[in-house]
């Protein structure tokens, strides 16, 4: 029924409906993992949607819900595209290929690509990486596997379906070292002592939000909530939640 | 089809371990679902118990589970890739199934056969194997084919755990062209291309069996 | 510290998951036990162009791999304008694969009952569909208990499928688990696999106890 | 009642019926006798159209049993047909089995079904039996279901098909008992393809022997045993005898 | 040869064979009959041990069959066995079904093996129909394959069960045949439950007459059938002759 309701446009959906369907990660530490007691994402995207969502409503003056559908990686545009969501906060980096399918927002967090090793393994950075007897683990979809090949061309490189498979990958001895965003590395690395983070980021992609191509009603509308989550103090806030207990990890530096 | 020319080596690759698996799943399936059966077969209580304890666990428990386990837990003991945790698994499940076939053959063959061949002086080993088995793998062999086709389609179950068969290749290419209308129609019909003869030679074998009876 | 993992939380989610996976199971089997029928019978009868129709499509659908259905009603129905959510989407791909499924065991339930039962009832006067009606079916169906409760087996089995499209059924609440605590893993792998055994080996005693039955 | 008129019947290219002609009026009792694979089954079953003709016309109670036209369900209300295998509703009881059709094809009433079912089962010697399902009773037993089974619709002909080949020996006797009192009564055409010779010389009116898909005989019952027109007659004859 | 002392045999709590005692020496032709049910291929089948006794003794050529020291597949090879069904092995064509058990049981080389199995064949009159399968040939000739694949074993005893029993009239001659030229050398000792009684007077040493699980009778050929002993052989024998 909702379908019917919506038009072309996104923001005019939102407004009439009252919801605002964000896609969010439903196994990504930090920034969108189920919790077993709520049954519910919970972690950075999803709190900054919720205020995002809040901040809109407040601009356009109507009353906007925010409502959560998990999403992976390699699933979370066409979720976009098929219009089964209205927009995407999952840990998603902003490229040019993406560009050309979605609208994405001004950058909401300052993301690049790092190393996730075994505690006491020898490898130290990317380039330790640069040979045929390497094996890079990467999740599916994700632009941190063109980049690895790019860093470490000799490298051989295998995609898991999501992150957490892809760190359980690397602890079962599948791979040398995982790669993808330093923040949901650090999710891990937060979570389990037997693993580090190394070599600092080689990369620099951050994270955008994600609306349908053409949706720039809605994007502006997002861009200008961003502006002002930072401004009153709230966007500082979600990054101290979430990011302020990380050994190894300044937050301030995410606010640069 | 555009979708074709635009990845076909991506879905030759992904058609290839397919095939792979498919091939290496029937392979250890056929192997161990005769061995479930011999032991569900034999007089020995402990032996037979245990056969029918094994078949009852594999058929009752989702594949993607045992290739969730096979992936995750034992690849920090045996280092195995997605590809062969998936295998592993597809062997594994596949070859309850497979026992259960083969035992419906050997029950069907006429007792007087084992007695014949014990009564010439081979023994239980001897007699299974020369006289009985043959017989009742053939038998078994419709619905050993339907087992085939239902192999085949569940070696999908590879894509989950990066099994870069031809499930996992259409996901990659569906999220890369954000086409997924289609890739899946395309991918289906690789699938097809495998599964459909097979289907076709089984009805035509069931009939045939089906006529003599 | 294993232990941990069945906490209280940690279980009453699971078994939400576990309510996911036999709703799912439930409201797809009636699904397609009524269109299973249906085309079973549709097959059976060789209604003329309809059945070779109807036939063509079953042996494509259950040629397929389920879970290229499961992703397909998921990601490409919306190209349609058929818009579903995960649980939707999951039964109807779940009905559509497994109708064609059981119109081949309802298929053969009807012929195993033999023609002579037709021809029976037909030459008292009774049409087509009254023999098949008060005849055929009602022994059909009951030659087709056993394979019928063999394929609900698996369709429940294959209810972990969905989680490819994050249906939050028991294997996928079993990996959010378990992505909390790598521990947990082997504790979570343990359970599920006895709770899928618990319900698929309680349905599997069900149809032997019928198959005893009928046997009689 | 039943008019053949150059009747033709092929399965695929087999040519299994050859010109019959052959008329059978109300009330009489005729034999069909022949060697196996004659294609007596195949006459008895197009004049209830369970085998449709190809050529000719056949004419049951006046209708055309070919023409698209006729109502087939309704023509096989008058014309009961008993099996080989008699084909008793597994799935249903003795008292089912019989109120069935009558029920859902002619509409009778529950009391009067009842009535007739209950009449009919004493008849045949089967009134205890009521509730019992049709693999809880002897072949004989059986058999002789199925025949109050076609009675209970009120046909106006009666078919039977070897109704004794498929039974014991010791079973035979108690379902010809019930087949003679059919036989005698002249409200039924009955038309009876079987091997029992005794039987057929004392019942019938007239016997019709086939071979090949034609009918070779078709002779009063006393002057067909007594003298065989053809050498195939004889030496069939001659060979059931000896059995 | 074959030497029985205060055999019982169980099924469960059916008590299948009573104190049997019996004795067949070598060379010896016995014939077993008696009514169905009463024990005669229980009997047969425990003397190479596909059945086993609860009690007394059971020797033969001097091992104790009941004993779990003897090997059982050895006393097999002496001991061969020709059943109702033939059970010829369905997956071997004629030749492959005399020579399997002398090479993997005897390792008896592939030249002499074929050799055998070729003399054999002709002895039974089917020399010709080497390469085909059980499948293709009648009941009759099935069952003289069966006598040659035992005859290949060079047993010392051969045990029938009811060889013919099965057999379509025309084929039983052929069969016959072959037996009575087995029983007439004194090289095997034979072992036949049969119905035949023309077959058992003219080749057989001695009848055993067995009831209920007992042995009622036990007398030379002639003595057997002229005056027997017991009620239950005389009304036994009246009723077979009716057949
Ligand atoms: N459905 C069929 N399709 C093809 N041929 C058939 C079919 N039914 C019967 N026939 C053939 O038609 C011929 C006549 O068959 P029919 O059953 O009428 O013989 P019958 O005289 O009743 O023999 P019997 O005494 O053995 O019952 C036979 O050669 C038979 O093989
Ligand atoms: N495997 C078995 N389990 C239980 N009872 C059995 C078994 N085999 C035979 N019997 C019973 O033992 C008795 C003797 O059977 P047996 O086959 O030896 O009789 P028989 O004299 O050979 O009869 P027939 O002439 O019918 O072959 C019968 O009552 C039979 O029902
Ligand atoms: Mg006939
Ligand atoms: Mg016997």
């Amino acid at each position: 029924q909702r379908s019917q309701a919506r038009e072309n446009d996104s923001l005019q959906t939102v407004k009439t409906t009252h919801v605002m369907r964000w896609g969010v990660k439903s196994d990504t530490r930090l920034f969108g993992l189920i919790s077993p007691k709520t049954g519910q994402s919970e972690g950075f995207d999803v709190d900054i949607s919720r205020a995002i969502t809040a901040q809109i409503a407040k601009q356009t003056g109507t009353k906007i819900k925010p409502e959560f559908t998990p999403v992976t990686t390699s699933s979370k545009i066409q979720l976009l595209k098929n219009h089964q969501v209205d927009a995407v906060a999952a840990s998603m980096t902003i490229t040019p290929e993406r560009a050309k399918v979605v609208n994405f927002s001004k950058p909401y967090f300052p993301a690049g690509q790092s190393l996730l090793v075994k505690r006491g393994s020898p490898v130290k950075n990317i380039r330790d990486l640069n040979r045929p007897d390497a094996t890079i683990i990467g999740v599916m979809g994700t632009t941190a596997l063109e980049t690895t090949k790019q860093f470490a061309p000799k490298a051989k490189v295998i995609a898991m379906p999501d992150n957490s498979q892809a760190f359980s990958a690397l602890q079962s001895g599948q791979g040398d070292a995982m790669t993808t965003d330093n923040a949901i590395l650090y999710g891990f690395s937060s979570q389990s002592p037997n693993v580090e983070v190394v070599g600092g980021t080689f990369t620099n992609q951050p994270y955008g939000l994600a609306v349908d191509k053409g949706q720039t009603q809605l994007q502006r509308e997002v861009d200008q909530a961003l502006v002002t989550i930072r401004q009153n103090g709230t966007y500082e806030r979600l990054i101290k939640k979430w990011f302020g207990n990380i050994p190894g990890l300044d937050w301030r530096e995410l606010l640069k | 089809m555009k979708i074709f020319t635009d990845n076909w080596q991506t879905i030759l690759t992904g058609f290839g371990y397919t095939i792979g698996a498919s091939i290496l799943g029937l392979i250890g399936s056929l192997v161990l679902g005769t061995v479930f059966a011999l032991m569900e077969m034999t007089p020995q209580p402990v032996v037979r118990g245990s056969g029918k304890a094994l078949v009852e666990f594999f058929r009752n428990i989702p594949l993607l589970v045992i290739t969730l386990f096979f992936y995750v837990v034992v690849s920090h003991v045996l280092k195995i890739n997605g590809f062969w945790a998936g295998t592993i698994a597809l062997a594994l499940y596949t070859s309850a199934f497979i026992a259960e076939c083969i035992r419906g053959g050997l029950t069907s063959v006429d007792p007087g056969q084992m007695e014949g061949a014990r009564a010439m002086g081979l023994n239980y080993t001897q007699a299974m194997m020369q006289v009985v088995l043959p017989q009742g793998f053939k038998l078994a062999l419709p619905s050993l084919g339907n087992q085939f086709i239902n192999l085949i389609k569940n070696s999908s179950i590879l894509s989950f755990v990066a099994g870069l068969d031809l499930m996992y290749q259409a996901n990659v290419i569906s999220g890369t062209n954000l086409d997924p209308f289609n890739t899946y129609i395309v991918i289906g019909i690789f699938y097809l291309l495998l599964t459909g003869p097979l289907s076709v030679v089984m009805t035509k074998l069931e009939n045939k069996l089906g006529g003599i009876n | 510290m294993i232990l941990s993992a069945f906490s209280a939380t940690n279980l009453h989610y699971l078994l939400g998951g576990l309510g996911i996976t036999i709703g799912v199971s439930v409201i797809s089997i009636i699904i397609s036990f009524i269109f299973g029928t249906l085309f079973g019978v549709v097959l059976y009868e060789e209604v003329p162009y309809f059945s070779r129709t109807l036939q063509l499509l079953v042996n494509t659908i259950r040629n397929l791999p389920l879970l290229l259905l499961i992703f397909f009603t998921y990601f490409a129905l919306p190209k349609l304008g058929v818009e579903l959510n995960a649980f939707a989407a999951t039964v109807v791909a779940m009905s559509v694969f497994e109708s064609t499924m059981i119109s081949q065991i309802i298929r053969g339930g009807l012929l195993s009952v033999g023609k002579g039962q037709s021809e029976g009832a037909l030459s008292t006067g009774m049409t087509k569909w009254e023999a098949l009606w008060y005849i055929l079916l009602p022994q059909g169906l009951k030659n087709s208990i056993p394979p019928l409760i063999s394929q609900f087996i698996s369709l429940v089995k294959d209810t972990s499928l969905a989680t490819a499209i994050v249906l939050t059924e028991m294997t996928f609440r079993s990996q959010v688990i378990y992505g909390q605590n790598p521990n947990y893993m082997i504790p979570m792998f343990a359970l599920i696999t006895a709770l899928y055994f618990i319900v698929n080996y309680s349905l599997s005693l069900l149809s032997k106890w019928f198959e005893r039955r009928l046997a009689l | 009642m039943i008019k053949f008129t150059d009747v033709q019947k092929y399965y695929g290219s087999f040519h299994a019926l050859h010109d019959i002609n052959l008329e059978i009026k109300d009330g009489e009792t005729v034999v069909l006798i022949g060697p196996s694979g004659s294609g007596k089954s195949t006459l008895l079953r197009t004049i209830n159209g369970l085998e449709t003709v190809e050529a000719g016309q056949l004419l049951v109670d006046g209708e055309d049993v070919a023409s698209s036209k006729t109502n087939l369900n309704k023509l096989r209300t008058n014309v009961g047909m008993v099996f080989q295998h008699f084909n008793l509703y597994n799935n249903k009881t003795i008292l089912e089995n019989i109120m069935l059709a009558p029920k859902i094809v002619l509409k009778r009433g529950d009391q009067e079904n009842r009535e007739v079912a209950e009449r009919l089962l004493k008849r045949v010697g089967l009134a205890d039996q009521i509730n019992k399902y049709p693999s809880q009773l002897s072949g004989g037993q059986q058999q002789r279901i199925a025949i109050a089974r076609s009675l209970a619709m009120n046909p106006l002909a009666i078919l039977f098909d070897e109704p004794t080949s498929a039974l014991d020996p010791e079973m035979v006797g108690s379902v010809l008992e019930v087949m003679k009192e059919i036989a005698a009564n002249s409200a039924y055409t009955t038309l009876v393809v079987t091997h029992e010779m005794d039987f057929a010389k004392a019942v019938s009116d007239r016997v019709i022997f086939m071979a090949d898909g034609r009918i070779l005989e078709d002779a009063p019952t006393d002057k067909f045993f007594d003298h065989p027109e053809t050498e195939r007659a004889r030496k069939f004859l001659s060979q059931v005898e000896h059995h």
